[in-house]
C-alpha cells in the first residue's frame, strides 16, 4: 500500500516543523507519500486540457493551485474529462497507438478515481471516436452518470454508448449526416443534423436504441449555421448561430422543439460589425439564467476569431445586461516561459507591447459566487473573473501550452 | 513619456494587425479577417519576398508557405509547405488522407472560383510549423465536407495528424453559397 | 533616447538575473548561480511573498514552491509543490520511485547540512510548471547517486517522468565533497 | 502504391504553372502525393529533436527549410537519430506504453527508409533504454553501420547490441558502474566509469562481448569529472571536464589509452571565472580540428548553464584561436508564437528588452564550408553560424519547444 496524504495534513506540516525544538535536527521524512484530492469536489475547481503536453490540469481557481492532472491520449484535442460524484469516478476517452503515433489503434474509456486520480481500469470502445481540433460535443454522460456517450468518425458518423456501471460497451448507433452530443437526461441526447434539424436519440433501459425523433428545420446550415457550442439547463439547450441568433431547444418531450429565435446583436451592434466567435464561445449559469458569450468585430468567415469582450445576457429577458472585457495574458502566458515578473514592469511592457489576443474559450462555474474563466487556444495561462461582476481577480499561469477547452467538473 | 508612448502604442497596433493567423499552434486559433499582412521570417522566406509563386502571384497569396495564400481560405492546420512537403504533397513517412474536406477560393490570376481540398497528411505527430487557420465557407460539424475543425485523417492508415495540403479539385461553378 | 535605453537597460539586467533559473521546461535549463530572486508569480504565490515557509525560513528559501528552497541545491525537474503535490508528496495519480539521487544542502534555519533525497514521482507525463535546475555538486551519467539528468522513474512501475520531490534522508556527516 | 514527387520536381512546379496558356483554368491535381527527400544527405542537414512535440525534425541549415520529422516515444528526451547511408536507413530508440503514459513499456529500434522517412519495421529490444535530461552518448552505431549500442537503466547498466543486418539483438552486456557509449571502431566502444577510468567493450563478430579493458586512473570524478558530452575523430574522443581540463583518450590499442590532460582555460581567464557548460556543449570539426566549446562565466555548480559565448580550439596547437558570439534568438522564437516579424521593429525592441539566454547546446557540420548550429534547451529557433568565420549567417525558426540535441546526421 501507498501511503497517501490529505492535503490538509500536508498544509499543516508547516506548523509542525516550525513547533521542533531548537537545536534538534530535521527528522528523516517518509518516502512514498502520494497526496490524494479533498473529498468534496471545489465549486471553483476547473479542468484546463492541453494537447501538446498531453494531459488534463485540475486547478483551484481560488488560489491558482494545480490540484492534478490525468494524461491523454494521441489526438488533436484531449477529451473533456467526465466526472461522476455518484461513483465517485472521472472517466477519459483516450486513443492510443502501438507504436506511439503509428501502428495499431485502440481507444479506450479510462476509469479514474476521482479522489486518488489512479487510473483503476479502462473498457477498450471502437477504435473510432471523432477527434477535432476543439474537442467540443464528442463525449457526454448522462444523468444517473451510467451512460457516457462517444461521437465517431470513420469517416460516417457512429455514437458509441458505453455503459460504465457494467464496464462495457452498450451499444454502437449509426448516426448519419447528425453529429455532437447534448445529454439530455437519463435516457436521451440531442445532436444537431446537417439538414437544419435537430434529433433526439432514446435509449433503452440497457443503452441501446429505443428511436429517434427529428424536430424541423429551424436553421440554414448553409445561410447562418447554429455552431456546435451549446449551452445546457436540464432538458434545454441553446445553440447560437454565426450570426448571433440564439436557439433554445426543449427536449423534455418525445420530439425536440425548438423556440422562436431571438437575435443576441440589436440592429445597431450588427451594423457595427458584433459578431460571435472563438472556440468554447459561450457558456451558461444556472442559478442567473445568464448566458456569457464571447464577441468581436468582424465578417462572414471570422466565426473561429477570438474576441476581447465576453457579452452578459439575461435569458428570460432577452437581453444583453453586462459587458466584461478580458485583461491581456501574454505576460502572464510569457512571464514564467522567458524568467520575468509577469506582475512587475517588464510584464506590464509586454502586455501593452504585445496585442491583446483576446479569449477563443470560457467556461463558468454552477455555483452562487460563480467564477468565470477563459483562455486564448495558444497561451498557457487561464484567465480569472468575477461572473457578477466581471472583475479580474487572476490569472491560472503555467497552465499548459495549446488548447481550447474549459471544464468546470 | 509621449513620444515612448506614441511609439509603444504604434508598435502594438502593428503587432495587433499582423498576430493571430499564423498563430503557432491552435489548429483552432485566432484569425483576423481581412488583408491583414503577415511578419516575413527573417530566414528562407525573406529571400522570397518579392518572387512569383507556384500560381504566377506575386507576393504571399502567391507563396504556399504563407497563410495568405489564395487556396489557404478554408484551411485550418499546418502548412505541409512548410513541413517537408508542398501545398499538394505531403511531407516524407506520412500517408494522404483521401477523405477531407473542402472550400471555395478565388485564384487572384485568373480572377476563377476553384474547389480546393484540403487533404491532410497523417501517420506522424504534428508538424507544428506555419500554423494556418482560414474560414472563409468553413461550417460546423454536422456539415461535413465544409468542416475544417475535424481530424481528417480519419480515411488515412493512422490517424495521427501531421499537416495540410491545399489541392486544386476543380473551377467552381459558383462562388461559395456559404459566406 | 537616452533616458529610454537606460530604461531598457535596466529592465534587461534585471531579466537576465531573474530568468533561467525556473527556466520553464527544460529539464536540462540554464541555471544562474549565486542569490538570484526568482519573479514572483501573480497568482497565489504573491500572497505568500512574506510568509514563513515549512521549515520556518521567511523567503524564498523557505517556500517549497520556489527553486531557491533550499532543500532544491541539486534539484532537476518540475517541483512537485506546484503540480499537485508537496515537497515531500507526489500529486495524485502518480507513483513515487524509490531509487533517486541526492543532494547536499545547507539548511538556513539551522545552518546544518543535510542529505536530500529527490525522489522522482512517476506514470503520468510531464507536470510543466516550475521547472528547476540547480546543480551543486551534480555529477555525471556515471556518477550515479549525484546525477539529477537521469530520468530515476526507472525505478516505478511506469518510467514516466512527472515532478521531483525534496525529501530529507538525514544530517549530512559532512558538508559534500563534491563543489 | 502511393505515388512519390520528388523534391527537385516539385519545385519546379512553379513554371510548369506560369507557363500554362492565359485563359485556362488551373487543371485538377493529383491527390496522395508524397515527398521524398534527395538521394544525397546534404553536408548542411541537422536533425533537430523536441521533448514536447515528440519529434525529431530534419532541416537545411543552408535555407532553413524542414525536410521532414521522425517522431519519438514517450521519454524526457528523443533519441539521436543514427542514419546508414550504406544501408539507406535511420534508427531510432523508441519507448512506448500500452496506455500512452502508462501500462506495458515496450523499447523499439525503429527503422526507416532514409529516403522516403517511412518506418519500414522495428526490433524489440530490452525495456530498459537509458533516459535523461540531455540524451547524449545513450546510443550510438558502430563503424560498418552494423551495431548499434543502447543503454540500459534498469537502474543497474548495461548495453543493449542490436544486430540491424540481421534486424535482432545480439546481446545484453552488463557494465556496472559505467555509462554513455563511445563507438570507436567496427568492434569496439568506450564508456566513462565511475572510478575516474574509461573502459573498452571489445565485441565478437556477432555482437557479443569478447572482452572489457579499463584504462588506468586519469580523473576525479568527485573533484573534477569529465562530462559525458565527449566528441570523437576515428579512434580518438575528446573529454572535457568541469574546471575545463581537455582529455585525449586513444582507443586504438587493446586498453584505452588517456593522453596527458590540457587546460582550455588559462590563469587568467579560470580567474575571471570562464567555464564550460550547458548541454551538448563540445563540437569537433575533424577537417580543421578545432574543438568548438561553450563557455560562461560562473562557479562550482554551473556546468549546466549556458553561455553567451563559442570558444573556438585549435586542437594540436593546444589553444584558443577564436571567440564566437552568439546572438539571441528570443525573438526568432518568439515572433512566429506571437505573431510579431522576428527581423522588425518588434523582434528588435524584444531581442533587446529580453535577455539573451545564451546557448546550451552546439553542433558542427562535417564538410569543408561547415556550419556551426546553436540552440538554448527552450527556445523553438536553433541559430546558425559560419563555424570558420563565426559569422551568423540566420535563425531556423519554428524549431520546436524544448530540446537539447543537435544531431548532424
Amino acid at each position: 500500500m501507498v501511503p497517501r496524504a490529505e492535503l490538509a495534513v500536508a498544509l499543516c506540516f508547516g506548523l509542525v516543523a516550525i513547533a521542533r525544538p531548537a537545536g534538534a535536527d530535521l527528522p528523516p521524512e517518509e518516502v512514498g507519500r502520494v497526496m490524494r484530492l479533498p473529498e468534496t469536489v471545489g465549486e471553483h475547481w476547473i479542468w484546463v486540457p492541453d494537447r501538446l503536453f498531453r494531459h488534463s490540469v485540475l486547478f483551484d481557481g481560488d488560489t491558482g493551485r494545480m490540484l492534478g492532472a490525468i494524461d491523454v491520449g494521441a489526438q488533436i484535442s484531449p477529451k473533456i474529462p467526465l466526472w461522476s460524484r455518484g461513483r465517485s469516478e472521472i472517466y477519459n476517452v483516450d486513443t492510443v497507438y502501438s507504436r506511439g503515433h503509428r501502428g495499431e489503434r485502440k481507444d479506450y474509456l479510462v476509469i479514474y478515481d476521482s479522489r486518488t486520480l489512479d487510473a483503476k481500469g479502462d473498457i477498450e470502445i471502437p477504435p473510432r471516436s471523432m477527434d477535432t481540433g476543439t474537442g467540443i460535443a464528442l463525449v457526454g454522460m448522462l444523468d444517473g452518470d451510467r451512460f457516457v456517450l462517444v461521437l465517431n468518425h470513420s469517416p460516417g458518423t457512429s455514437v458509441s454508448v458505453v455503459d460504465v456501471e457494467q464496464r462495457q460497451l452498450a451499444s454502437e448507433i449509426q448516426t448519419q449526416g447528425c453529429a455532437g452530443v447534448f445529454p439530455a437526461g437519463p435516457d436521451r441526447f440531442g445532436m444537431l443534423c446537417g439538414d437544419g434539424t435537430v434529433m433526439t436519440v432514446h435509449l433503452t433501459d440497457d443503452g441501446r436504441l429505443d428511436h429517434l425523433t427529428r424536430s424541423e428545420r429551424f436553421f440554414d446550415p448553409v445561410v447562418d449555421p447554429v455552431t456546435e457550442k451549446g449551452v445546457r439547463d436540464g432538458t434545454t439547450w441553446w445553440f447560437v448561430s454565426f450570426e448571433g441568433m440564439l436557439h433554445e431547444i426543449d427536449f423534455s418531450g418525445d420530439t425536440p422543439a425548438p423556440k422562436p429565435a431571438w437575435s443576441s446583436f440589436t440592429e445597431s451592434e450588427r451594423r457595427d460589425g458584433w459578431r460571435v466567435g472563438g472556440a468554447q464561445h459561450v457558456a451558461y449559469h444556472p442559478g442567473t439564467n445568464r448566458l456569457y458569450s464571447v464577441v468581436h468585430e468582424g465578417g462572414p468567415g471570422s466565426h473561429k476569431d477570438p474576441g476581447r469582450e465576453i457579452w452578459v445576457y439575461d435569458l428570460p429577458a432577452k437581453k444583453k445586461i453586462d459587458v466584461f472585457e478580458a485583461p491581456n495574458l501574454m505576460a502572464a502566458f510569457l512571464g514564467p516561459q522567458a524568467g520575468f515578473d509577469a506582475s512587475g514592469v517588464t510584464g506590464k511592457v509586454l502586455n501593452f507591447l504585445l496585442p491583446n489576443l483576446g479569449v477563443h474559450s470560457i467556461a463558468v462555474t454552477g455555483d452562487d459566487a460563480p467564477l468565470l474563466f477563459y483562455r486564448h487556444a495558444d497561451l498557457g495561462a487561464v484567465g480569472v473573473l468575477d461572473a457578477l461582476s466581471g472583475e479580474h481577480l487572476r490569472d491560472i499561469d503555467e497552465a499548459g501550452l495549446s488548447g481550447t477547452l474549459l471544464v468546470v467538473p | 513619456m509621449s513620444r515612448l508612448d506614441r511609439w509603444f502604442e504604434g508598435l502594438a497596433r502593428q503587432s495587433a494587425r499582423k498576430v493571430s493567423r499564423r498563430s503557432w499552434l491552435s489548429r483552432f486559433g485566432g484569425v483576423l479577417v481581412g488583408g491583414a499582412t503577415l511578419p516575413l521570417l527573417p530566414v528562407a522566406r525573406a529571400a522570397e519576398k518579392h518572387a512569383v509563386g507556384e500560381d504566377g502571384v506575386q507576393g504571399p497569396q502567391g507563396d504556399p508557405t504563407r497563410c495568405e495564400y489564395w487556396r489557404h481560405c478554408a484551411i485550418d492546420g499546418f502548412l505541409c509547405s512548410c513541413c517537408g512537403g508542398s501545398h499538394t504533397t505531403c511531407p516524407p513517412g506520412t500517408e494522404m488522407s483521401p477523405v477531407t474536406w473542402i472550400g471555395t477560393c478565388r485564384n487572384p490570376t485568373d480572377g476563377k472560383d476553384y474547389i480546393i481540398s484540403y487533404n491532410d497528411c497523417c501517420g506522424r505527430t504534428f508538424c507544428g510549423r506555419c500554423m494556418c487557420n482560414r474560414n472563409e465557407g468553413e461550417r460546423p460539424l454536422y456539415h461535413w465536407y465544409r468542416n475544417n475543425d475535424l481530424n481528417w485523417c480519419s480515411g488515412a492508415k493512422a490517424q495521427t495528424y501531421s499537416c495540410s495540403t491545399a489541392i486544386v479539385v476543380k473551377v467552381a461553378k459558383e462562388a461559395q453559397p456559404e459566406k
